[in-house]
């Protein structure tokens, strides 16, 4: 079930160089959000800009009805939203999409996000951490300060390793490199990865070789979010048969090795 | 008093004027979370071919000023899935289902009216002659009067389903189209498709689309598709399905007066998932505030 | 390195691709408070006929989503008004003036532009043959390839001064328009007029615009705009000055990127009357930024 | 002269039923204005709505460098500037157009205004009280809730006469049929009108009959605002011919012997 609604901007704050964190009173859409899902959210009232903006699920709070937002502002839609205050109400649609495949509890699993890739991970690390699972997150940004989220993960009981472009902190260089490194992830039940699309690609082609299963999340412009307009097309391959699968309706994740990266 | 909202498209009865543009809809099932379809005049479904389609390459959606620019190219399971799979769930609806249709050729136009001809569930045909996203077919067919009332007149003859030939506003003269497809036989139009546009992006110097051109459509388009049933309607007498930027009841008004039958909510559902009720209550509010007692009435009004 | 924008359009030379769109920026004098104008590659100036206009009835002018429509109807002071009061005042600016000219009949373009000819102040013409706000003319001549040929050929016979015809976009095919004008002697292209458009006022319910249909116009009509841009480029060499919907630099560079040699700003002077020298400045900027040393390497370079 | 500049919001309240008191920072706009001028104001940045908003100078303060709108939410446009906060900034070309005609020092006029009508005319009647001219102000509101300004013509030493529709102030009628009581108004050097199109050709019809002279200020959907585009023609007849005027460049100030009402 999905919902549309108008949300209360409950707190917007930056944390990061042009990134915001944002929560929305929503309990319906707190409620039945799985890790991996996301919203679609309208950044103005004016048809200028028209579309909605599809943001993952950073963090829900059911007790509290929060739903948490973490965005780059990239362009205008994001800017506005970046420019809410609290009281302000914004119309989200949600949760919408397919999320994660969760492992058997008290799984092994690894998690590798790049640079705002982190944002629907921390949704999944708390739902792993209440499965007792044992988690490795690969962490990657640019620099130093543009490192997401990393608190966030010790604080659930993640193992973090970090990898920054510059140097700046952790593994100089990018988190493939970095994972290739270790070896752990090759062991696990699972590897979840958000992150640039380049970065998705290496990993899934390491995780083939490895042979382990991965899940990633893939990004399409999107117009409806709902699966009805076609525009949001990835192609998948599955059982040797290539066809195109909706990333709003049939994703955002799907099994890494299922994707045909161009 | 409650008004009168229904209305008849070239056979289709609607219990009130107000349906989906075809592509943006899906097959109704996707909006059934948001909104109650029962409650809608009809639905015209995606755009659906003899054989399965996979479309054009992504990206296929780009947004521009108060608009989008889209390049789906069709994308479908074909006819065959369309008659197995969700023909018995239009069957279930309370409301009309009407198929939209495309071609490469004349003939496989009709080879599809032919197969969907009796189909419960289906209570009429959308001929897509105006299809800017696909290499064959499509635009091709709705640029001239000729080739137009070819299709209408074969898809006429293979099916006994209400006829609604879809026009496209990217011709010199939309009145000569659409009287053409009258004489052909159709029982009436839907104005308009989109318009065919591009975008370009500046930093990598290629189209943005991975079709290159696209149509356009939303709000943006509204006062071309207002000007094209304005048109349609002073060159025809058939019952037009009017189209195009339509957001909210004011819009569709706009349409009604420039002499649409019924209306069609596309790109706002997007927007707005439940575009086409605030359409819907709205057009009631004006008829009820205006003493207005059949929306028949509005039909044309503003050319009297 | 300061880059190379000089540009020509058949014989016009401009110092920089920037220009404006007719009808938008009077006579120039009007947007004096705000920007330099000298510093444009070029101003094209109101529509212009032989004998004075009053133009249309009001209102002319009307908002629609990220655009307008209007429908002026070419209120201008007439020709020998122009020669006498204008024409010496453009012969003191250090930029290109280019007169949009208009005609009832191919025989009062060929006078008018006659009567032009050799006018100190005046580097060029722009032909409207596509002007949708006109009884007579206008838009008829744009619509179809022999009678666009006829006024071209008409207006090159009449004339020593480049001749740069405007296209129109309500056109089923617009590179055949283009390759008719081209045949016919053009010196150059502008594309392209506005999109034929109208609304409705539903509580008069009545059409919106004194003359009932306008020319919408502004962000809106942009991706039609540089598709008939792209469309153009392919189907002939004759340079082409883009326009549609151009706010920013960003914009201007999708025209030039899909081959327009130079560009034109309209509407967006009437948000931001600063609107030419910030497209100006922004295409300067990305010329250094990516290296580039002169503007002509860009120009269609979307196509490759 | 005429600037374009980004001038940011003192101040913004509601005074009446939908009806917004505006101060902003312009002091070279405040510098050149004088009474009837209008500014062209930018109500967002989005390309929706996408046209500037005509709003009249209801006042300047040239020592503190204010700018003061008085305006009528009715549309998109107005709605957005109502929402404006303290702080925010605005983009403003003015000023723009031509403004009235001052009579010599010490004359005795009258103004009559209807509505938001009232709104440029405060600025004019300071304009008149410092010129020591002898001031009428005829009026007029729907009701007692909408009547606009009356305390600021008083405090200039205006007399000031009320007529509401619904007469709960004052007259019981319009601006005009109250006007036909009284007098004062025939024996003045100018009567200056701003309201409704039927209330500014009633009063021109009286003033034309009464022989005395008169302007009204026209409102017409404007593009530029600067005299280039010829969206906002009126008809004006002058020496017996008939021509379209532009109400941006030639207005919105005419005389009202010479408007050619529709
Ligand atoms: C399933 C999904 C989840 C996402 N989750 C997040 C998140 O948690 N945090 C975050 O910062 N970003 C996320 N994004 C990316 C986010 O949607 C874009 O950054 C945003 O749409 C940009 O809008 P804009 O108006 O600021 O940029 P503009 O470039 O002005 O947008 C123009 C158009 O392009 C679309 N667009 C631009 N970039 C993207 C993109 N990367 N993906 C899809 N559409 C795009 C916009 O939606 C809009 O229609 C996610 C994208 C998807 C598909
Ligand atoms: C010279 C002049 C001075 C004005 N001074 C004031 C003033 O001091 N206070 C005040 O409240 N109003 C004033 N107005 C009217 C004001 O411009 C309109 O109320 C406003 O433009 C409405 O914009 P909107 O977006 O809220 O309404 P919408 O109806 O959404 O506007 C749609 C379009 O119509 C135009 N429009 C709508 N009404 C008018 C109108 N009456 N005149 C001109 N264009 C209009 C808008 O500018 C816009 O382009 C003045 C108008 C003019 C011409
Ligand atoms: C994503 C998308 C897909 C569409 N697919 C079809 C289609 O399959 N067949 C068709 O006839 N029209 C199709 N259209 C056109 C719409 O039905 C409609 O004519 C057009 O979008 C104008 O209406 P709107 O502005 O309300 O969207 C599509 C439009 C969009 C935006
Ligand atoms: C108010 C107005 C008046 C116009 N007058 C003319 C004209 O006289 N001659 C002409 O060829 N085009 C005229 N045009 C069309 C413009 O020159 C231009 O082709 C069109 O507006 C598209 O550009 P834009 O979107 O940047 O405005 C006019 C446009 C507007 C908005
Ligand atoms: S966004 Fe419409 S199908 Fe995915
Ligand atoms: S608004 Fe452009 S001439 Fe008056």
């Amino acid at each position: 079930m999905s919902k549309v609604l108008d949300a209360k901007v409950m707190a917007v704050l930056p944390v990061a160089p042009e990134t915001y964190y944002m929560e929305l009173e929503a309990p319906e859409i707190a409620r039945l959000a799985v890790p991996g899902q996301f919203v679609h959210v309208r950044c103005s009232n004016s048809q200028d800009p028209l579309l909605r903006r599809p943001i993952s699920i950073h963090m829900v709070s059911r007790p509290k009805g929060i739903l948490a937002l973490l965005f780059r502002v990239v362009g205008k839609g994001t800017e506005l939203l970046a420019q809410k205050q609290i009281g302000d109400v914004i119309n989200v649609m949600g949760p919408l999409g397919r999320g994660f495949t969760l492992p058997l509890p008290g799984s092994r699993v690894a998690v590798a996000a790049g640079g705002i890739g982190a944002a629907p991970l921390v949704f999944l690390v708390q739902e792993l951490a209440n499965m007792k699972c044992q988690v490795t997150v690969y962490l990657g940004a640019r620099d130093k300060k543009n490192l997401l989220c990393d608190g966030q993960f010790v604080q659930m009981g993640a193992e973090v390793v970090i990898a920054t472009d510059d140097g700046s902190l952790g593994f100089k260089g990018t988190v493939p490199e970095m994972m290739r490194r270790h070896n752990d992830w090759r062991r696990t039940a699972m590897t979840y990865v958000c992150g640039p699309k380049g970065m998705m690609k290496e990993i899934s082609a390491m995780l083939a070789e490895a042979d382990v299963p991965g899940e990633v999340t893939l990004e399409e412009h999107m117009g409806c979010g709902v699966g009805a307009c076609l525009s949001c097309t990835v192609k998948i391959a599955h059982h040797g048969q290539i066809t195109n699968k909706r990333v709003c309706a049939d994703g955002p994740v799907f099994p890494s090795w299922q994707v045909v990266w161009d | 008093m409650k008004p009168n909202l229904a209305v008849t498209i070239g056979g289709v009865n609607m219990k009130n004027p107000v349906t989906t543009a075809s592509g943006t809809f899906g097959f109704g099932r996707e909006y059934g979370p948001y909104i109650d379809i029962n409650r809608l005049g009809a639905i015209v479904v995606k755009g659906t071919t003899l054989e399965p389609r996979e479309g054009n390459a992504t990206p296929r959606l780009v947004e521009t000023p108060a608009g989008i620019l889209n390049s789906i190219g069709l994308q479908n399971p074909g006819a065959d899935y369309l008659v197995e799979h969700y023909a018995p769930y239009f069957a279930t609806l309370q409301t009309r289902v009407i198929v939209n249709i495309s071609g490469n050729t004349v003939e496989e136009y009709a080879r599809l009216a032919a197969k969907l001809d009796g189909v419960p569930g289906i209570a009429g045909l959308e001929v897509n002659i105006s299809c800017p996203n696909v290499k064959k077919g499509g635009m091709a067919f709705g640029s001239h009067p000729a080739t137009a009332a070819q299709v209408t007149k074969a898809v006429k003859q293979a099916t006994a389903l209400p006829v609604i030939v879809k026009l496209s506003p990217n011709v010199t003269d939309i009145g000569e189209i659409a009287r053409a497809v009258e004489a052909a036989g159709a029982d009436g139009l839907s104005v308009m498709n989109t318009l065919l546009g591009m975008a370009i992006d500046v930093r990598k110097r290629k189209p943005v689309l991975g079709n290159i051109m696209g149509g356009l459509s939303g709000p943006a388009v509204k006062p071309v598709a207002v000007r094209a049933v304005w048109q349609v309607y002073r060159a025809v007498k058939l019952p037009i399905i009017g189209m195009g930027g339509i957001t909210t009841a004011e819009d569709a008004l706009e349409f009604i007066l420039a002499g649409a039958t019924a209306v069609a909510v596309g790109t706002a559902n997007f927007v707005n998932p439940r575009a086409t009720l605030d359409v819907l209550e709205g057009i009631e509010a004006y008829l009820v505030e205006n003493s207005i007692t059949d929306i028949k009435e509005l039909v044309g009004a503003a050319h009297r």
